[in-house]
């Protein structure tokens, strides 16, 4: 029997992953447009995947499919991992972390609204965990046509050492480390001098800023639209630079500039699209600012002194760990118990 | 239950402890000395499996182990706290060095090795005996964890001899240099690479003065 | 004590109170030392030995045993019993001594041992209590060769590897041959919490399934008069 | 070799002597665990479980003597917790104890009452009134429905009736989960 | 001067579907053939029956009178005869019955006696239980006895007084009607309760989106030359209307669930409120009929006088409802009631009749999982986490979902309203509520059973104490007797005597109890098999052949099994 409210918002969930989705667009059309094509086949192959498992595992819990694949979150998910690797990873590799995140991130912990992990982030760490090597090739801006890119995604032998390297981040913190080895060539040069191959772009990497700018502009487009709030893609890039930018203010020679670290790697991604969804991260509004703002912090920490080339999935677990602390400690008081 | 006073009580565990302490230490002790000598075999050979590696057992007839030079902290080897060269010798004639020497610029610190060199010069082998390299990235400096195993990365070093190898060869291929690496990974094998060569020209420098050092000599 | 009596303490070790999937006790051994089938057994082995030699003395000693100073006379039987397994091995099975490391003499700190002792041991008589122990152990054992067969195999596409260091000669089977790329997460200390999680979890359904089968199956055999053994578990 | 025998044996007579000493002396008395199980009893003082009342019930399980399944007013959820707090498993309810049964209340039926005062003796927790040769309620507020005094009416004229749901008692019901209908 | 407005957290604006019954003027419903009117009607006591069957009722003659310290009385809404006092159901959800007095009018609505009061003359306390006896309740929807509010606190005084005419749940339009059409009338009744409360101020709150009746009512204060009273005009969002909600609006004043708004110097009544109590004062009238609006699936939607006791179908019969109908809702479409039947009466809660369809109020989808997303926290005027305390209402922890503040939910359905996943999250709170209610007085209960039980203990072994005393005292004055007659007796074995006979005469209390104990249980298992073949007798074929099947199975059990079995 049906109980007031009679009447509802149209609003459904569906609505919402379709305007997340749509405001990937931009971002995947730069992404497009500098490092060509082979994005969008990872991008269909992860769809496809998403769909697959999620079907799967919805027959297998006997919950009603229609319903819960047209909810689009599966979708989103797919579009996630595929943005956040490498462009140039092998089929199976993005099949299999799709599947990874689908069928034991979301479906095992029970299901749209229930998985405590971010399930794109976790399928990005147990990958980058597991082949590191293939995770960590990025093709610069413009450096392998669409072809290639499809005989790297769907080929089998791999040589490909002399076009692909590590992405700006990798290579920046490669080099000041390699910078404080007196036996380097590189000794002594700041990041300044260093980042002054044809790799860094203008802010952080060839391409990659414009990519960035992408994800800003779409995620403008979702707090426009109310989907998101300013909280965490705001306490996110202040954190983030905040944390960057002291490092950088005492020994500038050591560390990368709180614009690069903006403006490359996943950090709008993360900012706008990753910590931003609901169901992983805090919910309070002091929380969203607690938690973007550590999750901030940690990618820092991380691309400054980690083992692994992006910091944002791992921030984003870690403190998807602590949401319920945080949501738990961090309750606004409720109307009439306010203190003025 | 009648000596359920506190002193009763505490003199009663007091002695009981103390008679199930003794029994099971000397169970222990027992064992101890028991497994004692044969514990000391088995860790020799453990150190002597890895040596065997990089320099085969028929070709010296010293006790490896025991013939060795102290080595105070050495730049060109990379050791801040000093570390050993073991002698190698046929019937008393020098049939290689064996250094062990660190990489301190791996990706997430320092790599031990243990690097054989012939008295020509030549590296007959090297092994990683420590490290902390990320798996599945930059570990395959480690033939356990080469996925290669029939011709292991670090198979490479094997039979150069800097005295005929220029010394710019003596570098990863991204770095100008012969020696391969991995896409992607190339941290790690830089590392190890410089700290060989380093080690090659150190041992070609320094061989005399390492074979004519009395045993247990520090150097 | 029975026949029925010793099978109810076998099953309870191997599957209603096992120690790895059940009580989740020992975790920390659990999780780090499954890292391929050789390590899990060994260690698995070698709590066995510890548990069932424990049991059978503490058991021994129990009517010696004042109350008040059980817990530390308990842990000194487990100690010295570890350190006796910890030299033996170090002595016979020194590669697979230095893989296991640590481990080995921290099965003192494994929270099983000492809890079977406490519940079963101190009450029950020697014959029992060892089996109890054995069975636990072998409880926990089964947990990580599971596990070490999982990782081993997800994560490196082998099984077992290290055989060598225990059966000279022998050798490691390539499962999915030499090509496969391998799942390093799951070798890497991640990934035995995700196939502990599965192990659990299977486990669990197993049972839920077990009791709704016994539930829509009127509970005639209790009948007294009824000898039929079909209500035996399930195994 | 002996240093290591004797420094263990020192050690151990010290602490053998340490804990034997703080065992009397940090010696804990009571058992809150009766109170514990009988907060989860339902106070109908009924006896079905075999015991003369919750409490002595409660304090049979606490020791052991009496196993959760036997209070029929607590019904399935009342095992369910008691196990809960005593960690063992459920156990569905002991059928020679009775069966788990609406709430009701005693009513005595005022035309056939000869006021002989045997339920008011009966009842345990004191909720029927009268004197004797005088007419006896039953304080509806006040009874557990235990049945108690049924038995001794020696005119059968106490009927066990059913509470009826009332807007002070009537309850939401769970929401209806609609998903699996909606495939 | 522009009064400084306040907002509350959250709120939501649906449609207002207002404008199709504010066309007409409020008009009247003729007589039905027959009234019921609940005697339980207002939040308190239930009033007892003052007529019988037969009797010959008044119009406006009081049938229930108040009883208990909170109650309020009802009366007759028209005159005629008491067909009966019978249970009738009632407009709730429940679809329970509450004791309701028949009326069978006679057509003549004929008034009886009328006592009008000068209120100003009248102390306090005879004013209240004055409309009290009148039936004035709070006519916005929670029928709380207007009489227990009209206190001002304890300063003898009141701040704010606040009249609630936001009405802003949509399709309602009573109370704008009533404005518009009875403001002069309304403000008579505004000035007696602020009086009776010695309010400094009076403010009306309206929302914007009924600006005639913002007219009407500020014409009404300029033509009555009083001072102090206000009509403001607030900002249109759902739910303005709660007391709490308009309250913090008007005055910044948050009032604390749990806590009297009086406290805060603030009181609210509702606009309908205050003209009940102009008619009761003023008129002599007690509150026997109320504007309901009628809306939704019908024809003419439009605003009515209704007699309390009504029934419902009567009055959607004015408007003609549309043959698709299939419920109707008693109150608005956010907090509204689902009636269980048609022929509900109209009671003095019933601000509107809303008629739905399928069409109209079509089923929500299908409820999917909560992605906390936080739409709810940001729609509730309470400033709750509604998914937290679902999460934890759904999972029935209760405890953690009163940490979340349950009872603090208004249940006004704004959560439920926005939440893009379709749960009806209301329903689960009220779910919550009634479970935490009924434990708690389970727990009262129990807490109670267990007092009780060991009074009973206590109280036999003292009376067993007592009487063993007084045996004593028996023995020893038999003693004394035998002493006094010279038998010689040692002490010691005269004081055993009372010793050897109390103990036959006590038994323990246990003892006998478990006697009982097994009496009762022998008498129980006696009836159960008196019971048992009773049920047999009526079974159909197939279920004896089932139980026959079921027999044999056993039996077969219960023999050792042979090879072919």
């Amino acid at each position: 029997m049906i109980n007031s409210p009679f009447v509802r918002k149209p609003a459904s969930v569906q609505q919402v992953m379709l305007q997340v989705l749509l405001a990937l667009v931009p971002g995947i059309a730069a992404y497009v447009w500098f490092f060509g094509a082979g994005i969008l086949v990872q991008i269909a192959l992860a769809s496809a995947a998403a769909l697959a498992g999620e079907a799967a595992m919805l027959a297998i819990r006997g919950k009603p499919k229609a319903l819960f694949l047209g909810d689009l979150s599966a979708i989103v998910t797919a579009w996630l991992i595929a943005l956040t690797f490498p462009p140039i990873v092998p089929w199976w590799l993005t099949v299999t972390a799709t599947l990874l995140a689908i069928v034991v991130v979301k479906q095992l912990y029970g299901g749209l609204g229930q998985n405590p992990f971010n399930p794109a982030m976790a399928a990005f760490c147990l990958m980058i965990v597991a082949y590191p090597a293939l995770m960590s090739q990025w093709p610069a801006a413009g450096q392998l046509d669409f072809s290639s890119q499809l005989q790297l995604i769907f080929g089998g032998a791999r040589q490909v050492d002399a076009i692909t390297g590590a992405t700006p981040l990798d290579a920046l913190r490669t080099a000041l480390r390699a910078a404080t080895n007196p036996d380097s060539q590189l000794h002594g040069l700041r990041a300044s001098q260093l980042m002054d191959g044809p790799a860094y772009g203008m802010l952080g990497g060839k391409g990659g800023e414009w990519v960035a700018l992408g994800f800003l502009l779409g995620g403008l487009w979702l707090l426009q639209r109310r989907i998101i709030t300013w909280h965490i893609p705001g306490a996110f890039c202040l954190a983030l630079a905040a944390s960057a930018g002291l490092l950088w203010a005492i020994r500038p020679e050591g560390f990368a500039s709180p614009v690069f670290h903006l403006a490359s790697g996943g950090a709008m991604l993360g900012a706008f699209f990753i910590l931003t969804d609901p169901v992983s991260g805090a919910t309070t509004l002091r929380g969203k600012l607690l938690f973007a703002a550590g999750a901030g912090v940690l990618t820092f920490v991380i691309r400054a002194f980690g083992a692994y080339p992006d910091g944002v999935a791992f921030a984003t677990l870690l403190m998807n760990l602590c949401v319920p602390l945080i949501d738990m400690n961090t309750q606004a008081p409720v109307f009439g118990h306010k203190k003025d | 239950m009648s000596q359920s006073t506190i002193l009763g009580l505490s003199t009663r565990t007091a002695g009981a402890m103390m008679a199930f302490t003794a029994a099971f230490t000397a169970l222990m002790a027992f064992t101890y000395e028991a497994t004692h000598a044969q514990i000391a075999a088995s860790a020799n050979e453990e150190k002597m499996k890895l040596i065997t590696e990089v320099l085969a057992a028929n070709a010296y007839d010293n006790s490896l182990l025991d013939d060795y030079v102290q080595l105070g902290p050495t730049r060109e080897l990379g050791l801040d706290h000093g570390g050993r060269v073991y002698r190698a010798r046929k019937a008393g004639a020098p049939v290689g060095l064996l250094l062990e020497a660190t990489a301190p610029d791996g990706y997430s610190g320092d790599i031990d090795l243990i690097v054989a060199i012939l008295p020509d010069g030549t590296v007959n082998g090297v092994r990683v005996v420590s490290h902390r390299e990320t798996p599945g990235l930059g570990d395959y400096i480690d033939p356990k964890k080469d996925k290669d195993k029939k011709s292991p990365w670090i198979g490479q070093f094997s039979g150069l001899n800097p005295a005929t190898l220029p010394l710019d060869a003596w570098k990863v291929k991204k770095d100008g240099g012969q020696i391969n690496s991995h896409a992607g990974a190339t941290i790690s094998p830089r590392a190890v690479t410089n700290a060989v060569a380093r080690a090659a020209r150190y041992a070609a420098a320094n061989r005399d003065r390492l074979f004519g050092a009395a045993t247990g000599a520090s150097l | 004590m029975d026949l029925r009596a010793y099978r109810d303490i076998a099953w309870n070790g191997w599957w209603k109170q096992n120690p790895g999937v059940v009580q989740i006790l020992g975790m920390c051994p659990t999780l780090a030392i499954t890292t391929s089938i050789v390590n899990a057994v060994s260690l698995g082995l070698a709590t066995v030995l510890v548990m069932a030699m424990s049991n059978l003395a503490s058991s021994l000693l129990r009517n010696f045993i004042p109350y008040e100073i059980r817990i530390p006379v308990f842990i000194l039987i487990i100690a010295a019993l570890t350190t006796v397994v910890d030299l033996a091995m170090n002595a016979y099975l020194h590669s697979l001594y230095l893989v296991l490391g640590i481990f080995i003499p921290l099965i003192v700190t494994n929270c099983i041992v000492l809890a079977r002792i406490e519940a079963f041991a101190a009450k029950n008589e020697p014959l029992a209590s060892t089996l109890d122990g054995a069975a636990m152990g072998l409880g926990a054992t089964m947990v990580l060769t599971v596990l070490g067969a999982m990782r081993e195999l997800i994560g490196n596409g082998t099984l077992f590897s290290g055989i060598e260091m225990v059966i000279p000669g022998a050798h490691e089977i390539q499962v999915f041959g030499g090509d496969y790329p391998g799942f390093l997460t799951f070798i890497l200390p991640p990934g035995a919490f995700f196939a502990l999680g599965c192990l659990i979890a299977g486990r669990n359904w197993l049972e839920a399934r077990r009791q709704a089968r016994a539930r829509s199956n009127p509970p005639a055999p209790q009948a007294p008069s009824a000898p039929e053994p079909t209500s035996a578990e399930p195994a | 070799m002996l240093t290591a025998l004797l420094v263990m044996t020192a050690v151990a007579l010290v602490l053998g002597a340490l804990l034997g000493y703080a065992s009397l002396k940090f010696k804990v008395e009571g058992d809150p665990l009766v109170e514990k199980i009988d907060a989860i009893l339902p106070q109908t003082q009924c006896g079905q479980c075999g015991f003369p009342g919750c409490r002595p019930y409660a304090t049979a399980i606490a020791s052991g003597e009496a196993d959760i399944n036997q209070c029929p007013p607590g019904g399935e959820e009342g095992i369910r917790k008691l196990a809960d707090l005593l960690g063992r498993e459920f156990k569905s309810l002991s059928e020679e104890h009775g069966v788990e049964k609406p709430k009701s209340v005693a009513v005595i039926d005022e035309n056939t009452c000869i006021g002989c005062t045997l339920c008011i003796q009966a009842c345990p927790v004191d909720a029927i009134v009268g004197a004797a040769k005088q007419l006896h309620t039953v304080v509806a507020g006040e009874c557990t429905g235990c049945e108690l005094c049924v038995a001794p009416c020696p005119v059968d004229c106490i009927a066990m009736e059913p509470i009826v749901d009332t807007l002070d008692t009537w309850k939401w019901r769970y929401p209806v989960i609609q998903i699996k209908q909606a495939a | 001067m522009l009064r400084k407005l306040f907002k509350f957290h959250g709120g939501v604006k649906p449609q207002t579907n207002k404008t199709e019954s504010t066309t007409q003027p409020i008009a009247q419903v003729p007589l039905p053939d027959r009234l019921v009117i609940p005697l339980h009607q207002a939040v308190g006591g239930h009033p007892r029956p003052l007529v019988a069957p037969g009797d010959k009722v008044f119009k406006g003659q009081r049938i229930g009178g108040a009883d208990g310290s909170l109650s309020s009385a009802v009366h007759a809404s028209t005159s005629g005869i008491v067909h009966d006092v019978v249970p009738a159901l009632m407009p709730h959800t429940s679809g329970l019955t509450t004791l309701s007095v028949i009326i069978e009018p006679d057509g003549e609505d004929r008034w009886g006696e009328l006592d009008k009061v000068n209120y100003r003359r009248t102390p306090p306390d005879e004013l209240r239980d004055f409309l009290r006896d009148a039936g004035v309740v709070g006519l916005g929807g929670a029928v709380f006895p207007s009489y227990a509010k009209l206190k001002p606190g304890k300063e003898g005084r009141l701040k704010t007084l606040v009249i609630n005419g936001a009405e802003c749940e949509p399709f309602i339009t009573c109370d704008d009607l009533l404005m518009r059409e009875r403001a002069a009338d309304m403000l008579k009744g505004i000035v007696a309760m602020r009086h009776m409360l010695q309010a400094e101020e009076v403010l009306i709150g309206i929302e914007d989106n009924k600006p005639e009746a913002v007219a009407a009512v500020q014409a009404a204060i300029a033509a009555s030359g009083q001072s102090g009273i206000e009509a403001v005009a607030i900002p249109t969002r759902y739910p303005a209307g709660g007391a709490k909600q308009l309250i913090r609006v008007l005055t910044g004043i948050e009032v604390p669930h749990g806590r009297r708004s009086t406290d805060f110097g603030v009181q609210c009544f509702n606009v309908g409120t205050a003209y009940s109590i102009y008619e009761a004062l003023e008129l002599g009238r007690p509150l026997i009929s109320r504007v309901v609006t009628v809306a939704g699936n019908v024809d003419r939607p439009r605003n009515y006088e209704v007699l309390i006791g009504t029934p419902m179908d009567h009055v959607v019969r004015q408007s003609g409802a549309r043959p698709d109908s299939d419920r109707y809702i008693m109150g608005g479409p956010m907090m509204g009631v689902r009636l269980p039947a048609f022929g509900v009466p109209v009671v003095k809660a019933t601000n509107c009749i809303l008629v739905g369809s399928p069409a109209l109020f079509p089923p929500p989808p299908p409820e999917m999982p909560c992605i906390r997303c936080g739409e709810c926290a940001k729609a509730c005027p309470a400033d709750l986490a509604p998914f937290e305390m679902y999460w934890f209402s759904r999972s029935k922890n209760f405890g953690k979902a009163q940490e979340y503040h349950l009872f603090d939910c208004i249940e006004c359905g704004c959560c439920s309203f926005v939440c893009p996943s379709h749960i009806p999250l209301v329903d689960y709170f009220r779910f919550s509520k009634s479970e935490i209610w009924a434990r708690e007085r389970d727990k009262e209960a129990s807490d109670a059973a267990r007092d009780r039980f060991e009074f009973k203990n206590f109280r036999q072994e003292r009376e067993k104490q007592e009487k063993a005393e007084k045996l004593a005292a028996k023995a020893a004055a038999t003693r004394e007797k035998v002493a006094a007659e010279g038998q010689a007796g040692t002490t010691s074995a005269a004081a055993e005597t009372p010793d050897v006979a109390a103990k036959p005469a006590a038994p323990s209390a246990e003892d006998t109890k478990r006697a009982l104990i097994a009496a009762a249980m022998e008498k129980a298992r006696q009836q159960k098999a008196q019971v048992a073949p009773k049920n047999t007798e009526q079974l159909s074929t197939e279920t004896q052949a089932d139980i026959a099947a079921i027999e044999a199975r056993r039996a077969a059990a219960a023999t050792p099994p042979t090879p072919d079995a």
